[in-house]
Formats: structure tokens, C-alpha cells, sequence
């Protein structure tokens, strides 16, 4: 408990000092609106996490004290990536979290698809960060400097005419923070990551982790690569069209509740990409919506996995037959969910993905946004499908679900952000303008 | 506002038998067979009151037309259309013949709808039809015609369909009103070129704005005629549309005497009578019109001649007697035509009601061919059967002979061909009649029919004043020559504007020698027929029961239009449509619909097997992905 | 103000309804509805035909990207607004009393008609599009929930086809929205001022707008959904579907679609009215054939939707009344129908028409209702059906002749179809039921009689509707010429 | 004295023999090394660009990539040991139960 008092308070001191903007350690990192706002969220994350590990683990009988270190390891972390200013601060921070997640992914030692999920992991995570130093690298070579505000201001002036070196430094971060984000190419990972770990890393890795690199991804563009060339820019849209189509079409055929959930993730993160070919003035604003979507929505969506979990080893979408029956509440929230990952209206899900194609529209990629569109009908299929099966049928035995006070808090949380945000998205539209 | 008394006339006429609908549908099953009578015969006998009252008060000359406007129904082009009723010298007359002829009918089927089970139902159907039709007759503009137009196919429908648990009848009235609806949509069209051209529906502003732009024989004026004539073929029964009317026959025999006999079916002719002005501004369709009445005439006739049905005798005889109409009607002779629907109306409603009491006697035999020798068993009916048969050969002093006579006369100055067919016609429907006659009433006995069923009086009467009026009937409209037509002195205001081209410049010995030449050869038939019938009777009922002669054997199949209607409409759009409904949505668009999901769903499972779960894989394409991305670079770099 | 509480009240309550699922829901449901029907008619009192929008509220919903609370009622906003809250009432009532989870279920209607007024009265593109996908998912729960057959497959389908349409208007929404001048904002005088348009680009928006509500309407090639739904579905649900939210697609191409993008529409108008009489005359041919009551009658609804549809694209102003008055005639028309269709089948237990038979000998009472139901849906004179047909047709005759006379091809049919279902059903000799059964009860009654009563009445004396959608007619027909 | 072209060439030489490594190799311990040889070879590039620009703030750098990549190494030998207590190999393609 102390942990999750201490993550309160750390939560409340972000918050506090929202207004001020001063750079620390040697203007290594810093405390603008961007950061502060993510790192909220990112305590938001891991506080849910460690919330909800307990009766989990208790369960696995794992030693759920080290865990719970990985975990505030990674935050710290993600944290880093979020308010770099210094490139090195951004290898430094992205290394802290994979490594953690490398542990995490592996902590359940007696299960083998946890140990697979931990190597597949580990090898791939650490090819991929030798090609983010390498970019830094060339980066550096052409600017001269790690500062990201140096780098920008030596970029916007030199305008069309900079070393070509430049460009490939850039591409060889798009591709390794596309690694870290599941992005098209590089996506193999997560699937089988995100499905051999247990399902509380899964959660915390989908929606922590993804959400930390992103907010990186994003503040490297946004600082330093402001005017994206355009051919960059559809390279990115490219990367993000195939990571949607490839996330939603494998997730038709999944049995598996729990990997059908990957598979989303991996598309959600193709509608997020979006996001930087148009990075600008309300990128920022665009990703942090989406991303308070993507967690309430994950945190529900995995929270009926967990809880399920507590009765039977199986996580076929069968076991959520007739689950309306049994627990409207946790039916009605699952349906939330599913709904604003599947973007529609009365959901904050719906508003994300306006908001996005809008950014996206607006900076002139419309085709993705028309592929963005088809791949979401697509997502349709799955996502209504566990609606269908939870409203629609019989469930076979009667398992009572009786729902811990933490779980039903935090499904509670994420039910009146989906909900609130959906019927009024004006409260944080414009906050990170 | 100052309505006179006349205009509340008006405005009550139709709704009366709407009352009487109303009362007799709602609350017809609780009442004694009597008591329904009582209302339905008495809101037309009030209604036929009124329009006596109001022919009074036209002819002693208090107005010429008398309007009344309800209220407004629909807004149309810039003025708005009304639910507005007027009645001048054409519409009385029709007035009488309706209410008249009605009344009888009403009275009639009283004593012959005795004991049928939707007695309530049956008067009530018989009321609204004759609202609408007076609704029809009234409407001073197209649109509300028309709703009296459709209102009487539908009850046209009900009607013929009394019976409805027999499915043959049900086919019929389906039958009847589809083929109607053809007819209307014509007429629809016709109306929609009209406010196209004109600007609005209204009678009076139509025919003066006709008028005014003049110009005979321009492309609109016969296109709106041919359109409007069209509809009337499809209510009057010409030559594309008309075999429906025999169909028809399956309705209760007082149905076929009102409805497809005096009044519905001559409401085409009211239509283009009450056009006049735009049909005389297009020759060219007057001359369609007279082809058209004349070709059905024939037709008709020559397929009379075969029947064994004795309502289908009688039916054909009225297609053809309405291919008359027409034919005068493309003379130009518009009061040729009134005329004989007036006297049309009362013999062939008199020869219906005889052939219905025929029925009504042999316990609902139908057929010629078991009848026979009734002169002596039913001689009441025999005798005005009698009148009816001469009335409808044109044998003078019959009402008959004058009404066919002028129409002849007028055909024969407009186009002498054209009356050398209608005389044969002439003669081909004296031939059939007494061919009706004598199997129905002559020689022995056939068929097995032994105890009558007795008519009472309510079905007497009016046989009786309908065999008077056949008789004197034709007194209203003496030939032209003898200065007394009473009837064209009549209705000459309405067609005052006509230039009647074709007045009866004949001299009065052509006439009197037209006249003299044409009754001679009816007699002659008649005489012909009258001392050969035996013979010619037996040769021809072995003839029907055995093989028919080929000449003979087309015209007894109705020169089998009704199996090319099949063939050629009826059976490719169901088989069109079974097409459609298997073929084109289930396989193809439905089709494509879902194998377009399917694609996706194998996508899906394709997709799925790129996670081979091999590291090595893994390294391999990510790594290949990223020179992929550099080559992209490159490319689009360039 | 009043057309927000139309929205607000029953969503409110709709929400209330679908958590407690007490025995009650049904009456309260039923007062809500009654209650939004006064309220409906008190702002058709109130309302002057002259002045363009009126109760208008715009409040500032999503300020950030000029996106308000924007809703207002001209006449033709105002007739569907009335006819939908004067439907929703006799849908409830003719719900059964014994159904699963009648909470949930009035909980959903109610949700449904919020949504549905507020398609009605949208003025803001994005609320517009909010209300219009809103409007999906009670209908798709109702039919899923309540329906028989394999009603996941065909919902499913008939969810995403409506969805695949209305992502295309979303992305022709935002292209839109990005044209208007620099603080971007969804107002639709906003939408209706951007010109700078050319014609290849209004060619691409005017297909994604089209294929949204094409889908929705249907018309012709978009239809596949639209039988097997309306099958499936309980027959409140198929009411709903066919009686209004039909509607909302003809409503959009009238509001969204015509006056934003005149140069498209006029482009391609060609290719629209052909494709609708095509539907027209390709569903009433099939309609002849079909044996299943339900089916046949959704092709029936096709077929006069493709008249509508035919009319609207003529941009006439005869067809446009035409179009406003057919929908109002062909909602009531259909609810009537379907509910015959239902009570038919719940009597027979079959919907085979070669089956039927004999009910005019059972219940002659109830066999006269359904005539005069039968006659407004035929178009035949003094019922309401005619003066939408009258009129749509002669839209369609100053358009061009070929069209005209495929529409009134459809009316023969249309005559020919329907009066065989009535023969089939009504005529013909009793089908050996044991018991007599009744066929218009009490219950029955209260839905029928008022429904043949407007249908009549609206026929005699059309002139009050058509007073109230005529100045909104002249306005679009000014907006479409470019 | 040697351009820095060429030391811009020998690290991305190095850095391709890395990736090589890793792709071909099945060995755990081998595809380590590989691992570690591509992070050197970014650490060289650095060192010269440090010289080349006269600023000794990414030799400072090359200290934090060589402590993160010893602390890589550590946690992935620690998995290799996890994995060879279930599965005694070393060799990557026995783990292949997650797929599709």
C-alpha cells in the first residue's frame, strides 16, 4: 500500500508544478506542459497496475514486491523519455524501460511461454535499440549537438540543403521507436510478447509502455524534426496504414481473448502513428486524448481477462458467453470498451479517432485517413463480436464472479473517463496547445 | 356565403350515398336484410331525387352551371386544385342515367341478393361505387376526376370479387383492376402534360387556355389526347385493354348491369366528351378514336356470336356497343354518342337484369346450352328480354334504332368505309341477339332445371320501367331532320363551341334511304335467323360439343388475346422476377456483399499465419522491413 | 429550448429505463412518448412557416475546434420530428406484453427516438454525425436481442454496411470541415458558404455523401442488407427501421447533400434518379413473387423509397414536396403494414402467404383496416399515398419522360403486389385453424384505427403539411442552383 | 590524419557484421556478442565524432552506452540462465510455441 501512496504522491507533485517551465540537470530534461501531462498519465498507468497486482499475483504466488520494483523502474523510465531534452537522456530512458520490460515480460519463471515471450523480447528489443544509438549518432554528427532544441533550430534554418546523413540518422530513430511502438515492420514482436507474459505485464506493457514511447516519439518530432519532409511523413503513414490493417485482419481468426487483445493493441497503435507525419500545434493535444482512450479501454478490457483468470486457465472469447447474464455492470463496461476501440460515437473512442483523421486530414495524408476508415470497419467484426457472444448465449456453468473492491474501482475510473470524455471532449481539447 | 339552394344540391348529391355506405358498412351486419335495402336504395333514391330537382331547375333555366367548392385539397403549379363539385348540362344527364339506372338496380338486386351472406356488404360496396362515380361525373377539374376514376375501379374490384372464398373470381378482380391501372397510369401521364402545358387542372381554365393557343394538330394537344384516351380505353374496355370486361362477368349479376354495363364503363366516354375541346383541336385523334371504336366493335361482335356464357354474350355485346360510342365520338359526334350511352345504358341494363332473373330462376345456371324453351315457363322475362333484343337490333320505334341510326348517319358522312363495317357489325349484333334469344327462350326444352325460383315484385318493377324506357327512350333524340331532337337542342350549349364540321348536310332522302336500306337488312337477318333457327341451332350446339370449323374456331377462343396477354406480359415478368429475386439479389449483389467479408475473414486468417513464431523469422523481416524503408526513402527521396 | 428537451427527455429516460428492468417500464415508456408528441405538436403550433430555422440553440460544445451544440427546426426538420414522435407511441404499444428484458428494450426505443430527433435537427456537421451513428447501435441491439432467426450474422451485416457509409461521410465531413475558412467550424451555413470546390472534388464528396445515405435509404444497388434485416427483425424494430430512420437518409441528402454540394449534384443527378427508379422497378418486380409477408413488404418499402429517391434527385420543386409528403405518408404507411404483417403472424404463427387465408371471414372488421392500409400503399386517390405519388411522379415528368414512366410502372405493380397479398391473405376460404382466432382485439385496435384514420385524413386535406414544408423547399432549391 | 569518412565507414561496417551475426547465428551467447558489436560500433562513431566536433559531451555518452549495454547483458544472460533451467539449450529455435 505504501507503494501506491507514494505514487499518489509523486502524481500530485506533476500536477502541481503544471504551470512552471524550467529545465533541470543541465537542460537534460524538462518540465514544460508535454511532459508533466504524460508523466500524469504514465503514474496514472503504473498506480492502476500496481492496483490491481495483488490479487493477481497472490494467485501465481510470485514474489510480487520485485515485480512491482520493475515496474516503478520502468515508470522512471518512461518519465524520461517523455520530458528529455538531451538525446542521450532519450537512449537512457528508452534502455530503463525495456530493460524492466524485458524482466517483466519473463517474471512468471515456472511458465515457458512467459521465458519465450522474455528472449523474443529481449533479443529483438536490444538489436533495435543499437539502431536508435546509431541514429543518435549520425544525428549528432551532422547537428553537432544532443540538445533536441539545438538540433531543431540547426534543422529548421538549414531548411532543404542539410547532410544527407541527417536524414538516415532520422530514419534510423523513426525505425527503432517504431520497434518500441509495435509499428508495421517491426511489430512481430508484440503479438507474442504481449500474449506469453502474463496478462497483468500485458496490460502494463500495452498501455504504459506503448504510451511512453509514443509520447517520446511524438516530443522528438515535435522538438526536433519539426517540419517533417513529406516523404518522411508518408513513410510513417505507410508504416501506420499496414500496422492497422495487419493488427485488425489477425485479430478476426484469434480464439484467444487475450491474444485477440494484442492484435488490437498493435492496431491501435497504427491509428496513434498517425499522429506523427502530422506533428505540429495539436498533435500533442491529439495523442494525449487518445491515449487517456486507449489505457480506460485496455484497463477495462484486460481487467475482465484478469478476472477471469481467477476461474479458469482458458482465455478463449468462449468464456465470455453470456457474461451479460451473470454481471451486467462488468458486461455493460467491457461493451464501452469495446466500443470506443471501435470508434464509435457516443464513446471518447469515436471522438479520439475524429480528432485524429482531422490532424491527419489537415496535414494532408486524406488516403490514410480513407485506409484508416476500412481498417476500423474491419475492427468491427472482432470487437462486436465479444459483444455479441457476451450478450447472446447461455454461459455453460455458473461461475459467480465476485469482483474485488480494486478491480471494480478502477473499471469504474476508466468507465467515467470513456463516457465523459465521449459526451464532453471539449474539457481537454486545447490543454496542450 | 350565399349558397342557393341549388349549389347545397350539389354539394349533398354525392355525399349521400357515401352516408349510405358509411351506415351500412359500419352497422350493416346488425340489420335486417330490409332495413339495409331501406338505406341503400333510399340514399339513391334520394340523390336520383336531387339531380331530377336540379335537371328542373337547369332546364326551366334558374342556371346553366352550377359550382360549389368544398375546400381546398392540393396546391398545384401556382393555383391550388379544389374538392369542387359542377354540374352543367353533360354531367345531368349522365346524373340521371346513374342515379336513374341505379336506383332500378338497387331495387333489383334487393330481391336477388335475398339470403347471400354479405347482403350488408354488398349494398354498401354498391353505394360508395356510386359515390365515386358521381364524384367522377362532377369534379369540375382532372384531379378529382380521377379520384373518382380509381375510387370506381376499386369498387369495380370489390365488387367482382363479392364472392371472394371462389379464387377464379378473386384472379378476375385483380385482373380487372391491374388493367385498369394500366389505363389510369395512361390518363396520369395525360394529366401531368397538361398542368405541364396549361398550368393548371381545372376544367374551364384548361379548355379556354386549349382554345386560345389553338393550333390544331400540334404535338402536345395529341399527345394529352392520345394519353386520355388512352385511360378511357382502359375504363371503357377498347381494344388493347377490354379483356378484362368478359372477366368481369363473375361479379353478381346486378354488379355487371351497373357497373359494366350502364355507368362505369361509359365513363371513358364521358371523359372525351367532356375533352371535346382539346379532342377537336386533334383530328388526328379523332380519327385513332374512330379506328379504334370501330375495330372493337367488330371484334367484339364477331366473338359474341360463339359465347355459351350467357353474361359473356352480353358482355362482348357491350365492348361493342362502347366500340360504337367511340366510333361516333371520332366522328365528332359528341351527342351521337351521349345518346346512345343513354339508351345503351337502359336496354342493355334491362338485358343484364333479364339474363340476371334468367339465373336467378335456374338456380345460377349459366350456361346456353342446358337452357332452352323458357318462352312458356318464365314469359315475363321472355317478354322484356323481347323488347331488350329489339331495342339493341335497332328495330325502329325501339330506342335502339335511333340512337345506332344517327350514329350510323354520322359515320357514314364522315367515312363511308368505316360505316359499311359498323353496319355489318349492326347486323353481326342482331345475328348474335336473336341467337341469344332463341337458345335462351325458343325451341325445346334442354338441361335438367324443373322448380323456378319465383321473382317477387322488387325485381319485376324495375324490368318493367326499364322495358318502357328501352321502348320510349328514343324518343329524346328524334333524327335530326324532324327539327325535334330534343336531346342535341339540350346539350348544345356544352358543345356550342365545336365547330360541328359534320352537320347533317345530307339531304333528307339520302337519310330516309340510309334509314329504310338499314332496317330492311335487319329485318331480313332477323327473318332469316326467326324461320332457320332449329336448324341452325342444332347444327351448332353438336358443332360445339364436337369440333368446331376453323373459321369458326378463332372467334370461339376469343381469338385467343387472352392466352398472347399471358404469354407475352403476364408469365416473363413473374418469371423476370423470380429471376431477379435468385439470380441478381441473393447471388450477385448479396452475394457480392458477403464475399467481399469472406475475402476479408481469409485475409484475416492469412494474416494470422505471419506470426510464424520463429525468432530467426522475426529478425529477418524486421530487419529486411527497415532496408525496405531505406530503399522506400530513397526512392521517394529522388 | 424545445428541441432540446425533445432530445433530452426520452435519452434521459431511455438510459433510466435500460439500468432497472421493473415491471412498469412499459407505461412510463408510453407516457414519455405521449408526452414528446404534445411537445412535437406544440412546437408544430408554434412554429412560423416563413422564417427559416427556428428554435434554435447553439451552444459552444467542443470550442478548441469550433464544433457547438448547434440545433434548429425548419419545415421539413419539424414534419419529421412530428412524424417520428407520433410513430413512436403506437410502436411501443404494439410491442407484446410478454417480452425478454422490458426494461432494456424501452430503455433502447427511447434511446432511439432521442437520437433520431436529434438527426432531425442537427445543424452542426459533427453533431449531425454523432446523432446519425448514435442512432445505430440501439437499433442493432434491438434487432440482435429481440429478433428471430440468425439474427448475429444479418445485424452484423446490417451494421456494418451502414457504418462503411457513414465513415465515408465522416472522412467527406472533415475534407469539408478543412475547406471553411481558417477557425474551422461544422455550422452548416458555414458548410453551405464553402465554394471553392471544383468539380472533380465535389464528384468525390458527393459519392461519399451519397453512398451514406444510399445505403441508409436503400437505394437499388445498396440494398442487400435491407430484406434480411427487416426479416429478422422484431417487428418494432422493422417499423423503426422502415418508418423513420429511412427517413434520416433522405433527410440528410435533403439537408447535408444537396445544398453543400450543388456542382456535384448536379454532375451525377443523372446516375442518382436512374439507380432509384432502377430500385424502384427492380424491387416491385421482385416484390410480385415473394411469399414471405415481411419480405415481400420490404421490397414493397424499397420500391416506394425509389420513387423518393428518384424525386429528391430531380431537384424539382414538385418533387421535393413530393418527397417531403411521401415520407410522412410512407412511414405511417409502413408501421400500419408491418403491424398487420405482425398481427398476422402472431395469430398463424406462419408468414408463408400461400398458406394464409380466409381472415376477411374471420375478422371482416380487421380486413377493412387492412384495406384501407393496403390503399394508401397503392397511392390510390384520397388516401396520402397518392399525393406523395402525384406529386413525385410529376417531379419526375418535368425531369424527363423515360423516368416518369418507369415510376409509374412501379405503381401498376405496386398495385398488383399489394392487392395479391390482400387477396392472399384476407380472401380465399378459412385455412383450417382450430379456433376462430380474433384478429383485431383491443389492443389492435388502439394502433390501427388512428393510423388509417391520419391516413385518410392527411389524403382529403393534405394542405396544413404541405403549407409547413413549402418555404423550406423554396430555400434548398435556391442553395442547389451554383 | 584520417578523415572522418572513414571512420563513418568502419562503423557502419562494423555495424552490419552485428546484424549479420544476429540474423545468422543460433547460439544465444553468439547473437550476444553480435548484439554488443552493433552497439560498439555506434560507440566508435561517436568517439570520432566527439574529436570531429571538438566536444567532449559524447564521449561522456559513450560511458552511459557502455553502462547500459553491461546492464543489457547482465539481465539477458540472466533470462539465457531462466531458460536453460526449463529447455537445456542454448539454441533459439526450440522456443517457438507462441505463434499465430
Amino acid at each position: 500500500m505504501a507503494l501506491i501512496a507514494g505514487l499518489v504522491l509523486a502524481f500530485g507533485i506533476t500536477l502541481a508544478d503544471w504551470g512552471i517551465r524550467e529545465s533541470y540537470f543541465h537542460n537534460m530534461i524538462s518540465s514544460d506542459s508535454y511532459s508533466l501531462s504524460f508523466s500524469a498519465l504514465l503514474i496514472a498507468c503504473t498506480g492502476v497496475s500496481l492496483l490491481l497486482s495483488p490479487m493477481y499475483y497472490n494467485r501465481l504466488n510470485l514474489p510480487y514486491m520485485d515485480i512491482a520494483a520493475m515496474k516503478l523502474f520502468a515508470l522512471a523510465g518512461g518519465i524520461c523519455i517523455v520530458s528529455f531534452v538531451n538525446l542521450g537522456l532519450l537512449f537512457i530512458g528508452i534502455e530503463l524501460l525495456s530493460i524492466s520490460s524485458f524482466v517483466l515480460a519473463g517474471s512468471d519463471k515456472r511458465n515457458l511461454l512467459s521465458n519465450e515471450a522474455s528472449l523474443k523480447y529481449f533479443i529483438t528489443g536490444s538489436v533495435f535499440s543499437s539502431f536508435l544509438l546509431f541514429g543518435i549518432a549520425l544525428v549528432y554528427a551532422v547537428t553537432g549537438s544532443f540538445d533536441v532544441t539545438v538540433i531543431g533550430a540547426f534543422y529548421s534554418q538549414a531548411g532543404g540543403n542539410i547532410n544527407n546523413l541527417f536524414y538516415v540518422g532520422m530514419l534510423m530513430i523513426i525505425i527503432a521507436l517504431g520497434f518500441k511502438v509495435a509499428a508495421a515492420p517491426f511489430h512481430f514482436w508484440a503479438p507474442d510478447v504481449y500474449d506469453g507474459s502474463p496478462a497483468m505485464v500485458t496490460l502494463f506493457l500495452s498501455t504504459m509502455g506503448k504510451i511512453a514511447a509514443f509520447g517520446a516519439f511524438l516530443r522528438l518530432f515535435n522538438q526536433a524534426f519539426l517540419p517533417v519532409p513529406y516523404h518522411i511523413g508518408i513513410l510513417t503513414c505507410i508504416m501506420a496504414v499496414a500496422t492497422m490493417f495487419i493488427g485488425n485482419l489477425s485479430a478476426l481468426w484469434q480464439d484467444s481473448y487475450k491474444r485477440m487483445l494484442a492484435y488490437s493493441a498493435v492496431a491501435q497503435t497504427g491509428y496513434l502513428l498517425l499522429v506523427i507525419p502530422a506533428s505540429g500545434s495539436m498533435s500533442a493535444d491529439v495523442l494525449f486524448y487518445n491515449g487517456i482512450t486507449y489505457i480506460a479501454a485496455s484497463v477495462i478490457a484486460f481487467s475482465v481477462l484478469l478476472l477471469l483468470n481467477q476461474y479458469t486457465e482458458s482465455e478463449s472469447r468462449s468464456q465470455l458467453i453470456g457474461l451479460a447474464k451473470q454481471n451486467p455492470f462488468l458486461a455493460f463496461a467491457v461493451t464501452v470498451a469495446m466500443l470506443s476501440l471501435a470508434g464509435i460515437p457516443p464513446t471518447a473512442g469515436f471522438f479520439g479517432k475524429y480528432y485524429l483523421f482531422t490532424l491527419a486530414a489537415g496535414a494532408g495524408y486524406t488516403p490514410a485517413v480513407v485506409f484508416a476508415v476500412i481498417s476500423s470497419l474491419i475492427s468491427i467484426f472482432f470487437y462486436f463480436d465479444i459483444i455479441i457472444k457476451m450478450y447472446t448465449g447461455e454461459a455453460q456453468e455458473q461461475l459467480k464472479m465476485v469482483i474485488p473492491p480494486a478491480y471494480s474501482f478502477s473499471i469504474f475510473v476508466s468507465l467515467i473517463v470513456l463516457i465523459l470524455l465521449g459526451v464532453f471532449p471539449g474539457i481537454l481539447t486545447g490543454l496542450l496547445q | 356565403m350565399n349558397l342557393t339552394f341549388a349549389q347545397i344540391a350539389l354539394a349533398a348529391l354525392p355525399f349521400l350515398p357515401l352516408a349510405g355506405f358509411a351506415v351500412n358498412g359500419l352497422w350493416g351486419r346488425r340489420f335486417k336484410e330490409t332495413t339495409i335495402g331501406i338505406v341503400g336504395c333510399g340514399s339513391i333514391l334520394l340523390s336520383f331525387l336531387l339531380s331530377v330537382f336540379l335537371f328542373m331547375a337547369n332546364l326551366s333555366g334558374s342556371f346553366a352551371t352550377v359550382q360549389v367548392r368544398l375546400f381546398d385539397w392540393i396546391p398545384v403549379a401556382n393555383g391550388s386544385i379544389g374538392f369542387s363539385l359542377m354540374a352543367d348540362p353533360l354531367s345531368l344527364i349522365m346524373l340521371l342515367v346513374i342515379t336513374g339506372v341505379g336506383l332500378l338496380i338497387h331495387l333489383y338486386s334487393v330481391g336477388y341478393m335475398h339470403g347471400d351472406a354479405g347482403f350488408a356488404r354488398f349494398f354498401a360496396y354498391l353505394n360508395l361505387f356510386i359515390f365515386f362515380m358521381l364524384l367522377l361525373v362532377l369534379a369540375d377539374n382532372f384531379l378529382l376526376l380521377f379520384a373518382g376514376w380509381e375510387g370506381v375501379g376499386l369498387c369495380s374490384f370489390l365488387l367482382i370479387g363479392f364472392w371472394f372464398t371462389n379464387e377464379s373470381y378473386n384472379a378476375a378482380a385483380k385482373k380487372a383492376f391491374v388493367m385498369n391501372r394500366i389505363g389510369d397510369l395512361g390518363f396520369l401521364l395525360g394529366m401531368f402534360l397538361i398542368v405541364f402545358t396549361y398550368g393548371s387542372l381545372n376544367f374551364d381554365q384548361v379548355f379556354t387556355a386549349a382554345a386560345t393557343a389553338g393550333g390544331a394538330n400540334n404535338a402536345t394537344i395529341i399527345a394529352i389526347t392520345l394519353l386520355l384516351f388512352w385511360g378511357a380505353c382502359g375504363k371503357s374496355a377498347q381494344i388493347p385493354l377490354y379483356t378484362w370486361l368478359p372477366d368481369a362477368m363473375a361479379g353478381p349479376t346486378p354488379v355487371s348491369a351497373l357497373i359494366h354495363a350502364a355507368t362505369m364503363v361509359t365513363a371513358g366516354i364521358y371523359l372525351v366528351a367532356r375533352c371535346h375541346v382539346l379532342f377537336s383541336l386533334a383530328p388526328f385523334t379523332l380519327s385513332v378514336v374512330l379506328a379504334v371504336g370501330v375495330a372493337t366493335a367488330l371484334l367484339a361482335a364477331t366473338i359474341a356470336l360463339f359465347q355459351t356464357d350467357i353474361k359473356k354474350v352480353l358482355a362482348y355485346s357491350t365492348v361493342s356497343q362502347l366500340g360504337y360510342m367511340f366510333a361516333a365520338l371520332g366522328t365528332g359526334a359528341y351527342v351521337a354518342g351521349l345518346f346512345h350511352v343513354v339508351t345503351h345504358a337502359f336496354f342493355k341494363a334491362l338485358l343484364f337484369l333479364g339474363a340476371g332473373a334468367v339465373i336467378h330462376a335456374l338456380h345460377h345456371e349459366q350456361d346456353l346450352r342446358n337452357m332452352g324453351g323458357l318462352r312458356t315457363e318464365l314469359p315475363f322475362v321472355y317478354r322484356i328480354f323481347l323488347v331488350g333484343t329489339l331495342a339493341i337490333s335497332g328495330i325502329p320505334v325501339f330506342s335502339g334504332f335511333f340512337s345506332k341510326d344517327e350514329i350510323l348517319m354520322n359515320v357514314f358522312q364522315h367515312h363511308t368505309v368505316a360505316w359499311g363495317l359498323l353496319f355489318i357489325g349492326a347486323l353481326l349484333t342482331t345475328f348474335y341477339m336473336f341467337r341469344l334469344l332463341a337458345l335462351a327462350f325458343w325451341g325445346e326444352k334442354r338441361g335438367h332445371h324443373a322448380n323456378y325460383v319465383p321473382m317477387n315484385t322488387t325485381m319485376k318493377l324495375p324490368l318493367a320501367v326499364l322495358a318502357f324506357l328501352s321502348f320510349a327512350g328514343g324518343f329524346a333524340g328524334l333524327p335530326e331532320f324532324t327539327g325535334l331532337n330534343w336531346l342535341h337542342h339540350y346539350l348544345s350549349p356544352v358543345f356550342s363551341d365545336v365547330t360541328l364540321h359534320n352537320e347533317p348536310h345530307l339531304s333528307i332522302g339520302v337519310e330516309l334511304g340510309l334509314m329504310a336500306f338499314t332496317v330492311l337488312a335487319i329485318a331480313g337477318v332477323i327473318w332469316f335467323y326467326a324461320s332457320r333457327f332449329k336448324h341452325l341451332q342444332t347444327r351448332e350446339l353438336n358443332q360445339l360439343n364436337g369440333e368446331l370449323p376453323w373459321y369458326k374456331k378463332l372467334p370461339a377462343n376469343k381469338y385467343y388475346v387472352d392466352e398472347w396477354y399471358n404469354r407475352l406480359l403476364v408469365q416473363p415478368i413473374n418469371r423476370l422476377s423470380d429471376f431477379l429475386y435468385r439470380v441478381a439479389d441473393t447471388l450477385i449483389i448479396d452475394g457480392l456483399v458477403n464475399r467481399i467479408g469472406g475475402m476479408v475473414l481469409s485475409a484475416g486468417n492469412r494474416a494470422r499465419k505471419l506470426q510464424s513464431g520463429d525468432i530467426g523469422i522475426y529478425l529477418y523481416v524486421m530487419l529486411a522491413g527497415a532496408s525496405g524503408l531505406f530503399l522506400l526513402y530513397v526512392l521517394l527521396g529522388s | 429550448m424545445i428541441v432540446t428537451i425533445l432530445i433530452v427527455l426520452p435519452l434521459l429516460f431511455g438510459l433510466a429505463a435500460i439500468f432497472s428492468n421493473g415491471r412498469s417500464v412499459r407505461n412510463a415508456a408510453l407516457a414519455v412518448s405521449l408526452a414528446e408528441f404534445c411537445l412535437a405538436l406544440y412546437a408544430a403550433y408554434s412554429f412560423v412557416p416563413q422564417a427559416g430555422m427556428q428554435q434554435v440553440l447553439n451552444l459552444p460544445w467542443i470550442p478548441a475546434l469550433g464544433i457547438h451544440y448547434h440545433v434548429g427546426v425548419d419545415g421539413i426538420g419539424l414534419l419529421l420530428i412530428l412524424l417520428t414522435a407520433l410513430l413512436m407511441p403506437f410502436i411501443l404499444y404494439s410491442t407484446p406484453d410478454d417480452i425478454p428484458k422490458p426494461g432494456a428494450y424501452y430503455g433502447l426505443m427511447l434511446v432511439m427516438q432521442a437520437a433520431l430527433i436529434g438527426v432531425f435537427s442537427a445543424l452542426d456537421g459533427f453533431l449531425f454525425y454523432v446523432f446519425w451513428e448514435m442512432a445505430l447501435i440501439p437499433i442493432w441491439f434491438l434487432c440482435l436481442l429481440w429478433g428471430r432467426g440468425n439474427t448475429v450474422a444479418v445485424t452484423l451485416k446490417f451494421f456494418i454496411y451502414t457504418l462503411f457509409g457513414s465513415l465515408l461521410m465522416l472522412v467527406a465531413l472533415i475534407y469539408l470541415y478543412l475547406q471553411t475558412p481558417q477557425p474551422h467550424s461544422f455550422s452548416l451555413e458555414v458548410l453551405y458558404a464553402v465554394s471553392n470546390l471544383d468539380a472533380n472534388v465535389q464528384g468525390w464528396l458527393f459519392w461519399a455523401f451519397f453512398l451514406a445515405f444510399a445505403i441508409k435509404i436503400p437505394i437499388f444497388p445498396f440494398h442487400s442488407w435491407q430484406p434480411d434485416t427487416y426479416v429478422t427483425a422484431p417487428t418494432q424494430g422493422t417499423m423503426l427501421l422502415s418508418g423513420i430512420m429511412l427517413k434520416m437518409g433522405i433527410y440528410g441528402a435533403m439537408r447535408w447533400l444537396i445544398p453543400v454540394l450543388p456542382m456535384g449534384v448536379h454532375n451525377w443527378m443523372p446516375v442518382a434518379v436512374a439507380l432509384s427508379v432502377a430500385g424502384a422497378v427492380y424491387a416491385s418486380v421482385i416484390a410480385l413473387q415473394q411469399n414471405d409477408l415481411k419480405r415481400m413488404l420490404a421490397y414493397s418499402s424499397m420500391a416506394h423509397v425509389g420513387i423518393i429517391g428518384a424525386g429528391l434527385f430531380s431537384l424539382t420543386a414538385n418533387g421535393l414536396t413530393g418527397v417531403v409528403f411521401q415520407m410522412l405518408a410512407h412511414g405511417i404507411n409502413t408501421v400500419a403494414l408491418f403491424y398487420v404483417a405482425d398481427i398476422i403472424e402472431r395469430r398463424n404463427n406462419t408468414r408463408n402467404l400461400n398458406l394464409l387465408g380466409g381472415i376477411a371471414l374471420a375478422d371482416p372488421r380487421f380486413s377493412v383496416l387492412v384495406f384501407v392500409c393496403v390503399l394508401g400503399a397503392v397511392a390510390f386517390p384520397l388516401t396520402n399515398g397518392f399525393i406523395g405519388e402525384f406529386y413525385l411522379l410529376y417531379g419526375l415528368f418535368e425531369y424527363n419522360l423515360p423516368m416518369c414512366i418507369a415510376g409509374g410502372l412501379t405503381v401498376i405493380l405496386g398495385a398488383a403486389y399489394m392487392l395479391q397479398f390482400f387477396q392472399k391473405t384476407m380472401f380465399g376460404n378459412a385455412i383450417s385453424t382450430p379456433h376462430k382466432p380474433v384478429y383485431a382485439g383491443k389492443s389492435e385496435l388502439y394502433v390501427l384505427v388512428p393510423l388509417t384514420a391520419i391516413i385518410l385524413l392527411t389524403g382529403i386535406y393534405p394542405k396544413p403539411l404541405l403549407n409547413l414544408a413549402a418555404p423550406a423547399i423554396e430555400q434548398l432549391l435556391q442553395l442547389a442552383q451554383f | 590524419m584520417i578523415p572522418l569518412e572513414h571512420y563513418l565507414y568502419l562503423s557502419i561496417i562494423l555495424f552490419c557484421i552485428g546484424a549479420m551475426g544476429v540474423l545468422l547465428r543460433r547460439n544465444m551467447i553468439i547473437l550476444f556478442m553480435c548484439i554488443e558489436l552493433m552497439l560498439n560500433s555506434a560507440n566508435l562513431l561517436l568517439v570520432a565524432l566527439s574529436k570531429f566536433h571538438s566536444d567532449n559531451s559524447a564521449q561522456i555518452f559513450v560511458f552511459f552506452v557502455m553502462l547500459v549495454s553491461a546492464a543489457e547483458v547482465s539481465v539477458g544472460l540472466a533470462i539465457l540462465v531462466m531458460l536453460y533451467r526449463n529447455k537445456p539449450s542454448t539454441q533459439i529455435d526450440l522456443w517457438k510455441k507462441l505463434k499465430e
